[in-house]
C-alpha cells in the first residue's frame, strides 16, 4: 500500500530542532533582553535584525530567552500529566478488585468535565505570574484524560488472551505490566502524546495571550505575541518571530509522530 | 442500551455536584473577595467591611456554599455579588452568543472533517490524502490566538473584507450581517476541523485494514455499501470520541475568540467573573459549561456505543 | 495648562457650522457586570461617561482641575467657608419637571445614605451637615459644613457627585437633567441614550449616542474598521499606527495623570529621606517617558498635579544624577542590597517601568527584584505587600490627591507617608479662604513631598483619545474633567 | 467429466516471501458440481494456494504463474492483475477464512450483513429468505435471536459457521472453504458435510481446504495434495489419501501415588447422569464419592456453575460435577455451544464469574489471580483460538520458553533449548518459531501453543481443541508427546474435543455436557458404544462421517441447539 510520502521525518526533526534548540541553548547565546536600550518597536534590520519591542527590547534576544518557559512549560505539564495519569491508569486497569478500579478512576471522572480554562484562569489569576502553578494546572487538566486513555488501553491488553496466557505462564504482574501492558498501551499514547504537547503549549500560549499567564515583560514565546500585538503592523516580527517559533515546534512534533505512528503500524503488520 | 444510558446520566449528576465543590474550592482559594475586588483605590475600610456584610461573604463559607447548593436543586442559580441580579441573567445574557457561535461551529466543523477525514483515508498516501494531511497538519500547528491575530490584520484591517470585532453587535445585527460570523467561526473550526479529520482518517485507514473489511471486499460488497455500512460505522468512533472532547476545544477557542473579537459570550463572563471574585456566577457559569460538555460527551459515548456494542463488554 | 491641545488642536477640523444627527459610538474599557449607570455608584470611565451623558453636576472641572459651573450658575461661601449657597440654573429632568433645590439636597442625602456601601463620594462630602443644609427661595441652595472647607465646590466637580431628582429610585430608570436621555443599558454591553431636546445647555447634536464596552485591541480595531467613532483612553502604540491612517484621528490631552514608584516612608530603609531622594536621582525618567509611555507623556518632577490649580511651577525639575545617588547610597550603607519592588499589571505600563527602573537602578549597583502580583486586588495589596510599589493616579485637584494620598487618615496612603505636622498644614491649607495664600501654603505640602517623601513621580503620560475623521467637537482634556468623553457637543461631518 | 471445461484453472502458481518459496508451481482446476480437496500438512500452503484464487496474498507474499477464473485471468506472470479481482468477487468466487473470528465486523449483526449481501447479489430474491437459508445450510438456527446478536455474543465454532453463512449466502460460482469443519462438533460436522454435498450437486465448484480427512472422504471428488508447496498427488480420495487409520495413542489411565496404574473409568461423576461404575485403586473397588477421604483425586470440580455477567446473570454452566485423577484423561465433549471452553477456563482460573469449588489434592484452587506460582505450574491451559493468545510482537520460541522461565525456574538459555527440543518434536524446526505469530499458519501455532503449556510440566493441562487445525501426523505428534508427559511427570489432562475418535484413544472417561449440564459419564467405549443421553447418542452416531452420510439423517431435528438457549444477547 502506498503511504504519505512527504519528507516527515527529516523535515519533522528539523522543524522540530530549531525551536527546541532556541529554547534550550538560546539563554547562552544571548544576555537576557535589557529595557530601553533600543527604541519601542524600531523595525527590524542591523543591530537588532528582528527589531525591537515595546519596551525597546532587542526581539531576538527575547526569542532566545522566550522559549524556555513557552516549551518548557507545556513539556513539563505533560510530562506531569503522563507521570501521575499513566500510574493511576494503569494501576486501575491492574487493580485485582473492581472498587479499587472505580476509587482510582472515577475521582478522575468527576474532573474530565471541569472546564479547562476555568481551571486556567482560576489557578492563573490566584498566582499569577508563577510558571510552576501554571504547568500543574496544565497538568492537572490533562490527568484525567491521561488516566482514562491509559486505562483503556491498558485494560484492553489486561483483559485479551495475551495477558491471561501470560499469567497462566507464571510472569509476575509487574512484568506483564511493563512488558505487555505497558507495550500494549505505547501506540495510543504516541498518538496522543504529540496532540496532547501541541495542547498544552497551545494552552499555556492562551493563558499567557489572555494575560491570565507571566508577567506582562516576560520573554515568554505566548506573552510577547500577547504583548506585540497591538503592533503587528507596526513591528511585525515581534509578533511573527515568536509565533513562528511555536508554529515550527508544532508542526514539527505532528510530523514526527505521525511517523512515528506509521511505523509503529508498518513493524505491526509486517510480521 | 437504556441502562447504559442511565448509567451515564447518574454518574453526569454526580460529577456536577463533586464539580461545583471543587469550583467552589478553587475559587474561595483565589486571594482577596468580591468586596475586596469591587471597591477601587478610594474606598475605606468601612466601605469594604460593609460591602462585605451587605454580600454576606462575611458568613462562613460552607453556609454559603449550602445556601447556594440548595438553591440550584431548586433552579435557583443563585445571586450575582456583582450586578445584584440573578446569575441566570448573566447566563440568558451571555449563553445565546457563545451558543450561536458553538452551533454554527460545529454546524461547519462536522461535515467539513468527517468528508474530508473520510476523502483522505480511502485512499492513504494519495494526492489528496497528502494534500489535506499536509493543510491540517500545518493549520493544526497554528495557535488560535496567532491565527485570530493574522487573520484580522490581513482580512480586515489590511483588505477591510471582514468586520474585525462585535463591538456594539447585537443579536438582530447578525442576522443583517452574517459576514460578522465568518472570522470567529473560521478561527474556532480551523482546528478543530484538523482534529477531527485527523481523527476521522486514522480510523479509516485502521478499518480499513481490518479482516473484517478484507472478507467484505472478497465477499464482494461494493465500494459504497463497503464504506456506508462496514467501514464508516466503526471508522467513526474515534473521530465521536473526538468529538466528545470538543466541548473543552470549543469553550477553549471560543474564549480566544470572543477575547479577540469582542464578544460578549459565556467565556468572557466566566473570566470577567473569576477576576471580580463573584463565586456565584462562577459557579453557575461552571456548572452549565460542565453540564453542557457532560451531555456532549455523554451523546458521543452512546453513539458509539450504538455503532460498535462491544464497548460495553470491557468492564 | 493641563488641558493641552489634541494633535491637530481641539480636534475641531475648520470652523463648519456643527450638524445636527446621526449615531455617535463611543468605546471604553468595560467593566462587566460591574458597570453602572447609577451616577452615585459610578466608578469606571465607562460609568462617568455614561452618567455625564445622562446626569449634570452643580459644577463640575476644567482642564486645570478648577470648578467650573454646570447646574449651579454661581456659587458663594460665608467667611470660614462653612456654609455655601449655589444658585440653580433653570434646567429640566428627563421627567419634564424643573429643577429645585429640593432636587440638590435629596442628591447629596442618596450619596451619604450610610446604607449605600458603593457611593465613592461619602468620604468626601462627609464634610456636609445636610441637616443645616436647606433649599432658599427657588433656586438656591445652601449647605452647611461641619468644618471649613475653601475646597468645597471643586469637591462636588468629582466622581459620584450628580445630581438626580427627587423621583429618581430605580437606577435602570433615570431621571436626570444630562443632554441625552436613557434607551437601553446593559452592563458590560451597551449604553443607548437619545438627544434630551429641552437641555438647559443647548442639547447635544448627534441623534443617538451609543457608549459600548470594549478592550483596547477592539476599540482600536473598531476605530478602524468604521465600526465606532469615538474610542476612550488608546495605546500609544496605537497611536503611532493611526498615524499613518486617514481614518482615524488622536485627540491628546498633555500630560494628564500620573505615573510613579513609590516608596514607603515608614518602612525601612525608606524611613531615611536620603535614601529615597538616592532613588528619585536614580531614575531616567527621559528614558521611563520615552518606554513605558511610548514618548506620549512628559517627565514628572515627584509631585502630583503638573500643569493643575495650585501647582507649584517654580520648584527645578530633578535630573538624573547616578553618582549623587551613588554616594547618598554609599552614606546610607544601601549599595549592594537587593530590594523587590510589588508591581502588577492592575494598569499598563506598571510591570514596564517597575523592570525599567529596576534597570536603571542597577546602573548605581541597587539590585532591584520585580514581583508581579494579583492585578485586581493590586491597590489595596500594595498598602501591605512590598517596600517599594508602583503607582498611579488619575485626574483629580491636587487638594484631593493630597487628601486621598498623603495624609495620616488616608485609606490609600501608598507611600506610608503619615506626618502629623503634614496633615495639621494641610487642614490649614483647606481652610484659608484667600486664594493667593492657599496657593502658597499647597505649594509647601508639594515641595516637602518633592524633597522628602515617597513618591518617585516619574511621568505624566497624555491622554489619547480617538476618533474617527467624520467626528468634530472633541475637546482635548484630562480624564474627570467636563470636556472628558463629553459627548453633547459632538457632531458628524 | 473431463470434457467440460475448468471455472478455475490453476497452473504453475508460485508464492514467494522473500527467499522463502511458499508454493512451487502449484496446478489444479476446478469444475462445477465438483468438490475439490487441497490437502496437505500443516503450513504446506493451502490457505496461500486459496488466496491467491482471489488474487490476493498475504504481507510480502509475491504470486507468480497463472490463475485464470471464469474468463478472467487473476493471476499471470507479472503477479496479481490489478483489475482482477472486483468483478469475480463474491458472486463467482467466494471465500470463508480460516480464522472467522476476525472476518467478521464487530459492529454489526449478523442477520443485517446476511441480508444485505443476498440483495447484493440476487436482487431478485427476498433476502430474509436467502439469509434463513444461509443459516441453515451452516447450521445455525434461524432464528431473531441468532440474527440479532452481535459477533462476540457468539461461542467460537459458532463464529465460524456465521463467517460461513456470509459465504453461502453469495451463493458464488466457486466457493472456497478453508477448513470449515474446524471447531465444529460430530453433528454438526455432519449436517454441514451433508449440507455442502447437496449444495456441490446444485452446480457451485467447490474447493476444500481440510485437514479433516473424514470430511475430504465424504465430500471430494478430486483431491490435490499439497506437501511444502507442491503438489506431490492428485487424484480421487482413495487413491490420494492414506488410509484411514485408528489414531494411535496410549490411553492415558489414572495412576496411584506410587505411579501405579488405576484402572476402572468412573473418575468422573455427573449431575444427571449416573455410571453404574466406580473408581478402583490397586485393583481395590471403592465406592466413589464416599470415599473422598481415601482416594482424594488430583482434581475435582464440584458443582460448578458459570455465569456469564454478575450476580449470576447469563448462566452458562448448570452445576457441573468432575474428578480427574492423576495421570488421567478425561475428554469432554458437546455440541459447540455447549459450555466446553467456559468449563475449561473455570479449571484454568481465567472465568470468574462462578460458583462452586475447583479442588487440586483437595484443596480449594482459587481463580488464577490468586494461584501461587507452584498452583500455576501444575494447573496450565491451552486455549482453543490460539492465535489472540500470543503475543503479535515477540517471537514465539521466545514466548514458549518463558514458561519455563518462570515456573520451573530456569535459566533463559535452558529454557530456550527445552522450548526448541520440545517444538521441534511437535514438528517445528527453529527458523519457523523464530518468526512472530503472524508468520506461523493455524496449526504451527497451535502446536506452539501447547507446547507453551507443557513446558511447564504440568500436574494437569487443559486442552481446548489443540488439534482443530493440525494434520493426522501432526496429531499424533501432539499425542505422543502429551503420553510422554504423563510417563515422565503424569500429568493428567482434561480435553476437550469433538473428535469423539481422538478422545476415545487418548481419554479414560468422557463427559458430555449439553446446554451447561453435564448429560452423560463413562468410559470411552461405554459412551461410544452405548450412548444413553440423547445429545450423546447424536454426537456418537454422526462421529464416523462417511457411514453417518449415509444413513443420512433426515431424523436430525430440532436438536439442533447450535445457539444455546443459555447465551442471552447482552446488547440491545
Ligand atoms: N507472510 C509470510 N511470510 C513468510 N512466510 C509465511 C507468511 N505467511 C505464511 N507463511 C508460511 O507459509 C507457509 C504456508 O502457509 P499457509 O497459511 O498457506 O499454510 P496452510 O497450509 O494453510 O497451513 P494450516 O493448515 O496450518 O493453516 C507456512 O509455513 C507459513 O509459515
Ligand atoms: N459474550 C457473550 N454473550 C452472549 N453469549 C455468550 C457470550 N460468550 C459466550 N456466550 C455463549 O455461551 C455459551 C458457551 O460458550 P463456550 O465458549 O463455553 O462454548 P463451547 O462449548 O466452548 O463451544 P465451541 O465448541 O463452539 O467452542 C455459548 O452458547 C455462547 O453462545
Ligand atoms: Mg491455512
Ligand atoms: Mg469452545
Amino acid at each position: 500500500m502506498k503511504r504519505v510520502n512527504l519528507p516527515t521525518a527529516p523535515a519533522g526533526v528539523a522543524l522540530l530542532a530549531l525551536p527546541l534548540g532556541v529554547a534550550l541553548l538560546g539563554p547562552w547565546c544571548a544576555e537576557p533582553a535589557r529595557p530601553g536600550v533600543f527604541a519601542p518597536y524600531a523595525p527590524g534590520g542591523g543591530e537588532h535584525p528582528l527589531g525591537t519591542d515595546g519596551l525597546g527590547r532587542d526581539v531576538l534576544a527575547l526569542l532566545l530567552h522566550g522559549g524556555r518557559s513557552a516549551l518548557g512549560m507545556a513539556l513539563g505539564a505533560v510530562a506531569v500529566a503522563y507521570l501521575v495519569g499513566g500510574a493511576v491508569g494503569l494501576l486501575a486497569a491492574s487493580a485485582r478488585r473492581r472498587w479499587a478500579d472505580e476509587l482510582l478512576i472515577r475521582p478522575l471522572d468527576v474532573l474530565l468535565p471541569l472546564p479547562t480554562l476555568l481551571v486556567i484562569s482560576v489557578v492563573a489569576v490566584g498566582w499569577r505570574g508563577s510558571p510552576v502553578a501554571i504547568a500543574l494546572a496544565v497538568a492537572a487538566v490533562n490527568v484525567p484524560p491521561v488516566a482514562r486513555l491509559v486505562r483503556a488501553a491498558a485494560l484492553d491488553a489486561a483483559s485479551g488472551p495475551v495477558t491471561e496466557a501470560l499469567r497462566v505462564q507464571g510472569e509476575s504482574r509487574v512484568r506483564i505490566q511493563l512488558d505487555h501492558v505497558a507495550r500494549s498501551v505505547l501506540s495510543p499514547v504516541a498518538a496522543d502524546i504529540g496532540t496532547r504537547i501541541t495542547l498544552a503549549v497551545f494552552l499555556v500560549g492562551s493563558a499567557n495571550f489572555l494575560g491570565l499567564g507571566l508577567d506582562p515583560t516576560a520573554p515568554d514565546w505566548a506573552v510577547s505575541i500577547s504583548r506585540s500585538r497591538e503592533a503587528l503592523l507596526l513591528q511585525p516580527w515581534a509578533v511573527l518571530a515568536p509565533a513562528a517559533m511555536l508554529v515550527m515546534f508544532t508542526v514539527g512534533l505532528n510530523l514526527l509522530a505521525d511517523r512515528l505512528l506509521a511505523r509503529s503500524r508498518r513493524t505491526q503488520e509486517a510480521v | 442500551m437504556r441502562g447504559y444510558a442511565l448509567q451515564r446520566l447518574a454518574l453526569g449528576g454526580v460529577q456536577l455536584a463533586l464539580l461545583t465543590v471543587l469550583v467552589f474550592l478553587l475559587t474561595s482559594l483565589l486571594p482577596g473577595d468580591a468586596a475586596d475586588v469591587r471597591n477601587d483605590e478610594d474606598a475605606t475600610p468601612e466601605q469594604v467591611a460593609a460591602l462585605r456584610e451587605q454580600l454576606g461573604l462575611d458568613r462562613p463559607a460552607l453556609e454559603r456554599f449550602t445556601d447556594w447548593a440548595g438553591g440550584v436543586l431548586t433552579g435557583d442559580l443563585g445571586t450575582s455579588l456583582v450586578s445584584g441580579g440573578p446569575v441566570l441573567d448573566v447566563l440568558a445574557g451571555s449563553a445565546g452568543i457563545t451558543l450561536l457561535l458553538a452551533a454554527v461551529t460545529l454546524a461547519v466543523v462536522v461535515p467539513l472533517a468527517v468528508l474530508l477525514g473520510i476523502a483522505s483515508g480511502l485512499r492513504e498516501g494519495g494526492r489528496l490524502d497528502r494534500a489535506v494531511t499536509s493543510v491540517t497538519l500545518a493549520l493544526n500547528a497554528v495557535p488560535d490566538f496567532v491565527l485570530a491575530l493574522l487573520l484580522v490584520a490581513g482580512l480586515s484591517l489590511r483588505l477591510g473584507w471582514l468586520p474585525a470585532t462585535w463591538v456594539g453587535v447585537g443579536a438582530a445585527d447578525l442576522i443583517a450581517r452574517p459576514a460578522l460570523l465568518v472570522l470567529p467561526v473560521g478561527v474556532v473550526a480551523a482546528r478543530m476541523i484538523c482534529l477531527l479529520s485527523r481523527q476521522v482518517r486514522a480510523g479509516m485507514v485502521t478499518v480499513l485494514r481490518a479482516g473484517y473489511v478484507t472478507q467484505a471486499r472478497r465477499l464482494g460488497v461494493p465500494r459504497r455499501t463497503l464504506l456506508l455500512r462496514h467501514v464508516l460505522p466503526n471508522a467513526a468512533v474515534p473521530g465521536i470520541q473526538e468529538l466528545a472532547r470538543v466541548g473543552d476545544n470549543l469553550v477553549g477557542g471560543v474564549l480566544i475568540v470572543e477575547a479577540v473579537f469582542a464578544i460578549p459570550g459565556v467565556a468572557t463572563a466566566l473570566v470577567d467573573a473569576v477576576e471580580a471574585r463573584d463565586v456565584p456566577t462562577v459557579q453557575g457559569l461552571a456548572l452549565v459549561v460542565a453540564a453542557a460538555a457532560l451531555l456532549f460527551s455523554l451523546a458521543a459515548d452512546l453513539v458509539s456505543h450504538r455503532l460498535v456494542p462491544r464497548t460495553e463488554v470491557l468492564r | 495648562g493641563g488641558g493641552g491641545s489634541g494633535d491637530g488642536g481641539a480636534a475641531g477640523g475648520g470652523k463648519a457650522e456643527p450638524r445636527r444627527g446621526g449615531r455617535f459610538r463611543a468605546l471604553f474599557t468595560g467593566g462587566g457586570e460591574l458597570e453602572t449607570i447609577d451616577p452615585h455608584a459610578e466608578a469606571l470611565a465607562i460609568d462617568m461617561a455614561r452618567t455625564k451623558a445622562l446626569f449634570d453636576r452643580l459644577v463640575d472641572l476644567d482642564a486645570d482641575m478648577a470648578p467650573v459651573p454646570r447646574l449651579a450658575a454661581k456659587w458663594e461661601s460665608n467667611a470660614d467657608a462653612t456654609v455655601w449657597r449655589f444658585t440653580l440654573r433653570e434646567a429640566l429632568f428627563h421627567d419634564g419637571k424643573k429643577l429645585t433645590p429640593e432636587d440638590v439636597l435629596f442628591s447629596f442625602g442618596r450619596i451619604l445614605d450610610p446604607k449605600a456601601t458603593d457611593h465613592f463620594a461619602q468620604g468626601m462630602l462627609s464634610v456636609i451637615d445636610l441637616k443645616k443644609s436647606r433649599g432658599v427661595g427657588g433656586n438656591t441652595v445652601e449647605i452647611a459644613l461641619s468644618r471649613p472647607s475653601a475646597e468645597f465646590p471643586a469637591l462636588l466637580g468629582t466622581l459620584g457627585t450628580a445630581v438626580v431628582s427627587a423621583r429618581y429610585r430605580d437606577p435602570a430608570r433615570p431621571v436626570g437633567t444630562g443632554a441625552f436621555r436613557l434607551k437601553s443599558f446593559r452592563a458590560g454591553r451597551s449604553f443607548v441614550a437619545e438627544r434630551f431636546d429641552d437641555h438647559w445647555d443647548g442639547g447635544a447634536y448627534v441623534d443617538e449616542l451609543h457608549i459600548l464596552s470594549a478592550d483596547a485591541d477592539a476599540r482600536g480595531n473598531a476605530l478602524r474598521g468604521g465600526q465606532a467613532e469615538y474610542g476612550y483612553e488608546m495605546t500609544p502604540t496605537f497611536a503611532r499606527t493611526a498615524a499613518a491612517d486617514t481614518s482615524v484621528r488622536i485627540v491628546a490631552a498633555k500630560g494628564s495623570t500620573a505615573h510613579a514608584i513609590v516608596m514607603k516612608c515608614d518602612q525601612e530603609p525608606f524611613d531615611d529621606p536620603d535614601v529615597t531622594l538616592a532613588f528619585k536621582l536614580l531614575a531616567d525618567r527621559e528614558k521611563l517617558v520615552e518606554v513605558v509611555l511610548a514618548g506620549r507623556g512628559v517627565v514628572g518632577n515627584d509631585m502630583f498635579g503638573k500643569g493643575y490649580q495650585y501647582y507649584p511651577e517654580d520648584i527645578p525639575q530633578r535630573k538624573r544624577d547616578v553618582a549623587e545617588a551613588r554616594a547618598l547610597l554609599k552614606k546610607t550603607g544601601m549599595l549592594n542590597r537587593t530590594l523587590s519592588i510589588y508591581t502588577s499589571s492592575a494598569a499598563t505600563g506598571f510591570v514596564e517601568a517597575a523592570t525599567l527602573f529596576a534597570e536603571q537602578a542597577a546602573d548605581a549597583g541597587l539590585r532591584i527584584k520585580v514581583t508581579t502580583g494579583s492585578s485586581e486586588t493590586y491597590f489595596k495589596d500594595q498598602l501591605t505587600k512590598g517596600v517599594m510599589g508602583s503607582h498611579r493616579s488619575g485626574a483629580m485637584s491636587i487638594p484631593t490627591y493630597l487628601n486621598d494620598r498623603l495624609l495620616t487618615t488616608s485609606a490609600f496612603n501608598a507611600s506610608g507617608w503619615r506626618r502629623k505636622d503634614f496633615d495639621a498644614a494641610f487642614a490649614k491649607a483647606r481652610a484659608t479662604t484667600d486664594e493667593g495664600e492657599r496657593t502658597r501654603l499647597y505649594g509647601q505640602l508639594q515641595r516637602t513631598v518633592h524633597d522628602e517623601g515617597g513618591l518617585l513621580m516619574w511621568g505624566h503620560p497624555d491622554w489619547l483619545n480617538a476618533v474617527s475623521s467624520r467626528v468634530r467637537g472633541v475637546e482635548a482634556a484630562p480624564p474627570n474633567t467636563l470636556d472628558s468623553a463629553r459627548f453633547d457637543k459632538v457632531w458628524l461631518a | 467429466m473431463t470434457a467440460k471445461t475448468p471455472l478455475v484453472t490453476v497452473r504453475g502458481l508460485t508464492a514467494r516471501a522473500g527467499d522463502a518459496l511458499l508454493l512451487d508451481g502449484v496446478d489444479f482446476d476446478l469444475y462445477e458440481g465438483r468438490v475439490t480437496a487441497l490437502v496437505g500438512p500443516s503450513g504446506s500452503g493451502k490457505t496461500t494456494a486459496a488466496l491467491a484464487l482471489l488474487g490476493e496474498c498475504g504481507p510480502g507474499v509475491r504470486l507468480g504463474g497463472r490463475v485464470e477464473a471464469g474468463a478472467v485471468t487473476v493471476v499471470d506472470a507479472d503477479g496479481v492483475t490489478p483489475e482482477a479481482a472486483t468483478g469475480l468477487r463474491g458472486r463467482l468466487v467466494a471465500y470463508m477464512p480460516q480464522h472467522p473470528g476476525s472476518a467478521l465486523n464487530p459492529a454489526r449483526r449478523g442477520g443485517a450483513v446476511l441480508a444485505e449481501l443476498a440483495r447484493l447479489h440476487h436482487p431478485g430474491d427476498r433476502p430474509q429468505a436467502l439469509a434463513a437459508a444461509a443459516l441453515r445450510a451452516a447450521q445455525l438456527p434461524d432464528g431473531r435471536d441468532t440474527r440479532r446478536r452481535f459477533p462476540h455474543q457468539f461461542s467460537g465454532g459458532q463464529r465460524q459457521r456465521v463467517a460461513l453463512a456470509q459465504t453461502l449466502v453469495c451463493r458464488p460460482r466457486v466457493l472456497v472453504l478453508d477448513e470449515p469443519s474446524t471447531g465444529l462438533d460430530t453433528v454438526t460436522r455432519m449436517r454441514l458435510a451433508d449440507e455442502l454435498a447437496a449444495l456441490a450437486r446444485t452446480g457451485p465448484a467447490v474447493l476444500l481446504l481440510s485437514h479433516d480427512h473424514d470430511l475430504v472422504r465424504a465430500l471430494a471428488d478430486h483431491v490435490v495434495v499439497l506437501r511444502r508447496g507442491r503438489v506431490t498427488a492428485q487424484g480421487s480420495p482413495a487413491d490420494t489419501l492414506p488410509a484411514r487409520r485408528p489414531v494411535t495413542a496410549t490411553r492415558h489411565t489414572p495412576t496411584g501415588p506410587d505411579g501405579t496404574a488405576v484402572t476402572g473409568d468412573a473418575a468422573v461423576t455427573g449431575g444427571t447422569a449416573v455410571t453404574g461404575d466406580v473408581p478402583v485403586r490397586k485393583g481395590t473397588s471403592v465406592p466413589d464419592d464416599a470415599s473422598a477421604s481415601d482416594g482424594v483425586p488430583l482434581l475435582e470440580v464440584r458443582d460448578l456453575s458459570a455465569h456469564l455477567h454478575g450476580r449470576g446473570r447469563g448462566p452458562v454452566l448448570h452445576g457441573v460435577d468432575l474428578r480427574l485423577p492423576a495421570g488421567a484423561c478425561v475428554g469432554v465433549a458437546g455440541l459447540s455451544g455447549s459450555g466446553k471452553t467456559t468449563l475449561a477456563r473455570c479449571v484454568a482460573g481465567l472465568h470468574e464469574r462462578h460458583r462452586g469449588s475447583v479442588l487440586l489434592d483437595g484443596a480449594p484452587l482459587p481463580v488464577l489471580r490468586r494461584r501461587s506460582t507452584e498452583q500455576k505450574r501444575r494447573v496450565q491451559y491451552v486455549w482453543q483460538e490460539v492465535r489472540s493468545s500470543f503475543d503479535e510482537r515477540r517471537p514465539v520460541a521466545e514466548q514458549v520458553a518463558r514458561t519455563a522461565v518462570r515456573l520451573r525456574g530456569l535459566d533463559a538459555d535452558a529454557a530456550r533449548g527445552e522450548a526448541l527440543a520440545l517444538l521441534s518434536r511437535l514438528g517445528l524446526d527453529a527458523t519457523t518459531v523464530e518468526r512472530r505469530p503472524g508468520g506461523l499458519s493455524g496449526g504451527e501455532l497451535q502446536r506452539a501453543a501447547l507446547a507453551r503449556a507443557a513446558l511447564a510440566t504440568p500436574d494437569v493441562l487443559v486442552c481446548d481443541e489443540i488439534t482443530t487445525a493440525l494434520d493426522a501426523d501432526a496429531t499424533e505428534a501432539v499425542v505422543a508427546e502429551l503420553a510422554r508427559l504423563r510417563e515422565q511427570h503424569g500429568t493428567a489432562l482434561l480435553w476437550v474435543s469433538h473428535d469423539l475418535e481422538l478422545l476415545a484413544a487418548v481419554a479414560h472417561h468422557i463427559v458430555v455436557i449439553d446446554a451447561g449440564h453435564v448429560v452423560e459419564t463413562g468410559s470411552p467405549e461405554r459412551i461410544l458404544g452405548a450412548p444413553r443421553a440423547t445429545p450423546t447418542k447424536e454426537l456418537v452416531r454422526a462421529m464416523d462421517l462417511g457411514s453417518a452420510l449415509a444413513a443420512d439423517a433426515p431424523a436430525a431435528t430440532a436438536a439442533a441447539t447450535a445457539v444455546s438457549a443459555t447465551a442471552t444477547p447482552s446488547g440491545s
